[in-house]
Formats: structure tokens, C-alpha cells, sequence
């Protein structure tokens, strides 16, 4: 591996053949050690190949610590013509369970049905355990030793996420202490959220299963391209 | 699991209604302001994701702060469609009728004086149910931003090339015990969800058995009632053909004979 | 779909994205019948787009029924060591074939082929075989003698097992478990496996699960202390 252009190929054919993004590391670990590149020359190298792939079908984004080619979702209408399947659609008590465990991780069933007010049906957890979104990361150190969730990396991939910390900030919870008092009504001490709750410290592992079933698919309405959110986010640079 | 609309109707325009058939009596009062289709009606109640949704619903449509609720107002809507919900027989979970108390707690406290020194350790449910509906309405965003992120499948897909390599590598893949415990859940969902689906179709047909007992007895012999019933096909058979001897008993084309009380049960055709 | 960039931006995607090689036939479907390109403009498109490819890491390459990208053939070994180091992920028929052995054993391609609803491939077995995860263990005394399957040692070895015993609870226990307590019911049986699960030979089995086995501990805890902390790419083979 002599020169620039053939690392820089090395590396573009790499992350062309694999479905899953890749890390620095991995792209280092591709080369011989001798003529591994360092990450610093390896991120300069993500960054002009985004820069070539800027304006085309495709880009280069960051995606779950790792990188990935994709398609950009201005085509996706276009692309979706091609497929004899709909896009997958989810219910609103799934996405809210999705989005609480993904906001709050990690946290138990009764967290979840605290904030919900419904109590959490079993197949939507298994959907979601079984889509590989979600995953047990122990268990709270209380009575009953209730079980403890949080998200994975295909959860990240799948939405286009490059970190957790990626996801919107919630809304703003209005100032309720100062309306309370207008009201006249005595606030209890605010709630220790499930969040500030230090878990000791859960390691990554692969936990999702690739499936191609969807117990809680249905058919799609698809965004319009142009309604869609911003592209994708993190550029790489 | 049922896939329920995500989005609640526009809003009412309509004045005049015809009237509405739910569970063979018309219903008389309508919560205020709801028009509804009334074939959609049990679908768009189904549609609430639970006591904090339906209130949230109700606050919203009137443009009521969540901070200002009017705590009686409210809770009529609120019992008049939980009423709705049971007259319609759908299944009222536990936590609407939870709220609806803490509503009636809510109110009830209103009206008394308030007393000179708070209990330090009471909680105002006003309070608890304004942070619970705050709580809940954030994430109910939060679900619907992650709902319209661009995500696989449905906006973007992994850009793939494939390796050309003449000489492939055989290369033993890496499992780890999740993966082999995820796999036996999913082939066992799996398995369940086929055994419901042959479980779903009408096996035993009353009426079917009826037609089938009849060209039995159409010589006019008298047959065993114990031919009817074959073990083979389980509880759910032998009940098939009992209920099945009793309709033809009833409609009068069957005659059961028992000579005395140990004696085997015939049956007989009544036509000659 | 108006210009020439965009046609073709829509052309790349959809090559990058698509499973199989596209034809201009496949191409051509993917646009509104308006807006559709004819087949000579489609043709210099993909002319344009190969010549853009020229000397990158990736080609684009015409094949029996159509077109794809893919990789350069001189990056190969560089690609075989990314692929060694995170080698890809086992097909999900695989993988619910070893846990069915794994958690019902002894059993025939039959008892798999039942719980799975589809035939056992043939290739599967092998693999598992060769893999030296599964082995013959008799056969069942039934007519036509059907083998039965079990796992080995080294399959113990390599998920870390003192035992087959060991193998995590199904977390459907568990969830009835977590439901009985939400309705104040008591099971009679808590670590009984379900009825509709257990077939009557297995059911010894699976009751001697050691009790004491902490399942969600066993979940958590990763097995190859190097396991990567992403999802594998199944896409190969």
C-alpha cells in the first residue's frame, strides 16, 4: 500500500462492500501493520471521499461510530419503486416505547408505563427486542430485580443515527414551578429520573438479529422527499 | 398486534347527526364535539394510547394549557368518552378508569377549602397529573421525530457494492450467545404465531357435523351416539358433535333413545 | 424528474442500492412513465457513471442481465482481511437451526423443520456440521429412523458454556413472569416452560435448567471478551 490514491481506494471499497457501518479502527485493521495509515491520514482520506461523493446518489455519512455509504433521501421515492415491498410502518405505541427507551436508557417496563400511563404490552417489547432496537442491559438494583433496557447499534443504523446523542433534545418542559405557584399549588420535589440513575457501566455487544420479518410492520405511507427532515445529519468534517 | 391510526380526525364541523347504533341502542349523547364517522368511531377510540392520550387529545382540541387545566370541564369529556368506550365494549383498560379517579379526587379536592398548613408529604394530584401529562406529551413528540427521521428502508439504503475476489476466503462467522438466544425467541414467535394462524380456521363446523350426522341416520337404523364422537378430534370435536346432536334434537329431525339408564345412547331419523 | 444530474444521481442510487444487477428495463421502471428516460439516454448515463468510477475503488461493470458496482479486484486481499477481522454475520435461518439443536436436543431435521415452519437446507446442516457445533447423536425409533441432532463440545467451548444447562432462559418466561406480578396472579410454576413450547420428550430437558443460572446475567455479560460492538454484515455468501 504505497500511495494516497490506492488507501484511499482500499478504503472506498471497503466501505462499499460492507453492509454495516465501518470504524477507523476496522479500516486501520484492513492494512497490513506496516503500511496501515494513521487515523489522522485515514480521516483525511473520509473526508475528501465525501467531499468527491458531494451532489451525487450516494453519500458518505457517519453512522454509528463507524461510517457508511448510503443513498440520499431525495431518491428514496424513486428507489422505492424498485422494491416489490413496502417500507415497514410502526405504531405510535411502539415508537413511543422506542423513543422513551431511547431517551431515558436505561430503563425498566415500569418506567416505561410510568411515562405512558398504559402499561406495556409484551409484544411490543418483544418487537422491539427482536428487531434488534432494543436490548436487556440488566437489571435495576431494587426489588424484583426488574429488567433494564436500552438501545443498540443496528438501532442507531437503522435511524440514521451516528451517536445516541444525535436524537432532537426533548421539548422543553415549561417552567411548571413558576405556573405552580400562580395556581397556587404545592409542587412535590421533582422526580429523580430513571436517566440520572447511574448503571454501571453496560458494554456494547451484538445483540441484534438481522431479520427480515416485522411482527409490527405495516405499510407505509411514504415521506415525500422534499417533506422530509434534514438529509442526513453529521457529515463527516 | 393491530395497527392502530396515528392520527385522530379533523376537527368536528358537522352539526347535524343522524343517529348511531352502538350495541343495538341509539346512542343518545355524543361527547361535545366529536363528529366521527360512525363505522370509525370504535377505531378512533381505539386509537388513544391510554388515559394521558385522551386527556392530552381533550386539552389540546380546546387549546387549554396544560398548566391551566379546568379540572371539571375536563373530566366530563373525559367520562363521556370513557362511556363511549364501554358502551362500545371495547376493551377499557384499567387506566382509564385510574385516571377517572384521580379526575373525581382532583375535583373533589377543589371544591373543599384549602387548608391553612399544606401537608408537607401531600402530593396535589394537580400537580402530578400536569407533570404527567407534560412528561408524557414530550415523549409523544419524541416518538413522532423518530418517526420521521429518515431511517432504512424507507428514505435512505446502505449504498453496496459487491466484492469481486476470485479467490474468496472461507471465513468462519463470529455468533455470540445473544444472537443464538435471539434466534430460538424468533423461531419460537414464529411457531406460535403459525400454530394460531392453523388454529383460526374453523376446523369443526356445526353445522357441517349436522349434515354429516344426518346422512348417518338416513336409513332410519338406529345409530350409536358413540359413532359421533371421535376421540381423535379432541375436546373440541366431541363438544362439535354434541352441540351438533342437540340442534337436530331441537329442530326436530333427531330422536335420542336410551333403553335405561346404563344402556348406549341411539339416534334415530325422525322421518321414518 | 427533470435534469440530467438528477437522472443520473437517481441511476446510482438505485445500482448501490439494489440487491441484484439492474436493467435499463429495471432503471427505466423506476421513473414516473413521464418522466422515464429512453433507453439510448440511459445508456450514455451509465456510460458517464463507469467513466466517473474510472480508477476508484469501485467499478461499474456490466453483467449477464444488467448492471452493478463492485469492487475493484485488486483490493481483494485487503478486503479478505477486513472480512477475517470482522467476519460476516451468519444467516438468520443458521442461526435459529443451531438454537433449535441447541435448546431442544436431541432432535430430527423434522422437529427444526416443524418449529420453523420451512425446510432445513441441506447446506445449513453441513455447515453446522463442518463448523463441529453439531453432531450426530442416534437416531429417533421411529419408522425411517430419522438422525438426531445435539450439540458438541466444542460448541460449548466456543459460547463459553460449562454446559448445555447454562444456555440463557427464553425470556418468555420472564415476560409471563413480569405480567403475573402486574396482575397479582401467582404462578403455580414459575420456571415451567410453557406447554405450547415444550414438546414431551424436551420438557425433561429444559426442567433441569439449573434454577440457579442467573439468565439475564448470562444475556449480558459478552462472551468474547473481543467481540466487536457491531452488527456484521450478512450479505456475503
Amino acid at each position: 500500500m504505497k500511495n494516497k490514491t490506492e488507501i484511499s481506494n482500499t478504503v472506498e471499497a471497503a466501505l462499499f462492500s460492507a453492509e454495516e457501518p465501518l470504524s477507523i479502527k476496522d479500516l486501520r485493521g484492513m492494512f497490513k501493520p506496516d503500511d496501515a495509515p494513521a487515523a489522522d491520514e485515514l480521516n483525511a482520506i473520509l473526508d475528501q471521499l465525501a467531499s468527491d461523493y458531494h451532489g451525487r446518489g450516494i453519500e458518505l455519512v457517519s453512522i454509528a461510530n463507524g461510517y457508511r455509504f448510503q443513498t440520499q433521501v431525495k431518491y428514496a421515492s424513486a428507489l422505492r419503486r424498485l422494491r416489490e415491498l413496502r417500507p415497514p410502518r410502526y405504531s405510535r405505541a411502539l415508537l413511543e416505547t422506542l423513543a422513551i427507551i431511547a431517551y431515558r436508557q436505561p430503563v425498566t417496563r415500569g418506567d416505561i408505563e410510568e411515562v405512558r400511563g398504559v402499561a406495556v404490552s409484551t409484544d411490543i417489547m418483544r418487537a422491539l427486542l427482536e428487531r434488534g432496537w432494543v436490548r436487556q442491559m440488566g437489571e435495576r438494583e431494587v426489588p424484583g430485580r426488574p429488567a433494564l433496557y436500552g438501545t443498540t447499534t443496528d438501532f442507531l443504523e437503522y435511524f440514521n443515527l451516528a451517536s445516541i446523542q444525535q436524537l432532537p433534545e426533548l421539548a422543553d418542559q415549561r417552567d411548571l414551578a413558576e405556573i405552580a405557584k400562580d395556581l397556587n399549588i404545592l409542587l412535590p420535589e421533582p422526580r429523580q429520573t430513571s436517566s440520572e440513575e447511574a448503571e454501571p457501566a453496560v458494554r456494547d455487544f451484538e445483540e441484534s438479529i438481522d431479520s427480515d420479518e416485522n411482527p409490527v410492520a405495516d405499510v407505509d405511507r411514504p415521506i415525500d422527499s422534499d417533506t422530509s427532515t434534514q438529509p442526513v445529519a453529521d457529515r463527516i468534517g | 398486534m393491530a395497527e392502530q391510526p396515528d392520527q385522530l380526525p379533523a376537527e368536528p364541523k358537522q352539526s347535524q347527526r343522524s343517529p348511531v347504533l352502538v350495541a343495538g341502542e341509539a346512542l343518545q349523547s355524543w361527547p361535545e364535539d366529536l363528529y366521527i364517522p360512525p363505522d370509525a368511531l370504535e377505531v378512533i377510540l381505539k386509537a388513544f394510547q391510554g388515559p394521558l392520550d385522551l386527556l392530552l387529545y381533550l386539552i389540546r382540541k380546546q387549546n387549554i394549557d396544560i398548566l391551566d387545566i379546568p379540572v371539571a370541564e375536563i373530566t366530563r369529556q373525559y367520562m363521556e368518552y370513557v362511556e363511549l368506550m364501554r358502551r362500545l365494549h371495547l376493551d377499557l383498560a384499567a387506566e382509564y378508569l385510574v385516571m377517572a379517579a384521580m379526575l373525581a379526587e382532583i375535583k373533589s379536592r377543589m371544591l373543599l377549602p384549602r387548608p391553612e398548613i399544606e401537608d408537607e408529604d401531600a402530593e396535589d394530584p394537580r400537580a402530578v397529573l400536569v407533570r404527567r401529562l407534560q412528561e408524557y406529551e414530550r415523549f409523544r413528540g419524541a416518538a413522532e421525530q423518530l418517526d420521521s427521521r429518515p431511517r432504512l428502508e424507507r428514505d435512505l439504503y446502505i449504498a453496496y457494492a459487491r466484492i469481486d475476489d476470485p479467490d474468496p476466503p472461507k471465513i468462519e462467522s463470529r455468533v455470540d450467545l445473544n444472537d443464538l438466544v435471539a434466534a430460538m425467541k424468533a423461531a419460537m414467535l414464529s411457531a406460535h404465531r403459525r400454530q394460531h394462524l392453523q388454529l383460526v380456521p374453523e376446523t369443526f363446523s356445526v353445522r357441517d357435523r349436522m349434515s354429516r350426522i344426518m346422512n348417518r341416520v338416513r336409513s332410519g337404523e338406529y345409530v350409536d351416539l358413540k359413532e359421533f364422537f371421535d376421540p381423535d378430534e379432541g375436546r373440541m370435536g366431541l363438544v362439535v358433535s354434541f352441540i351438533a346432536v342437540l340442534e337436530l334434537v331441537r329442530d326436530g329431525v333427531l330422536i335420542v333413545i336410551q333403553n335405561d339408564p346404563s344402556a348406549p345412547i341411539h339416534v334415530k331419523s325422525k322421518e321414518r
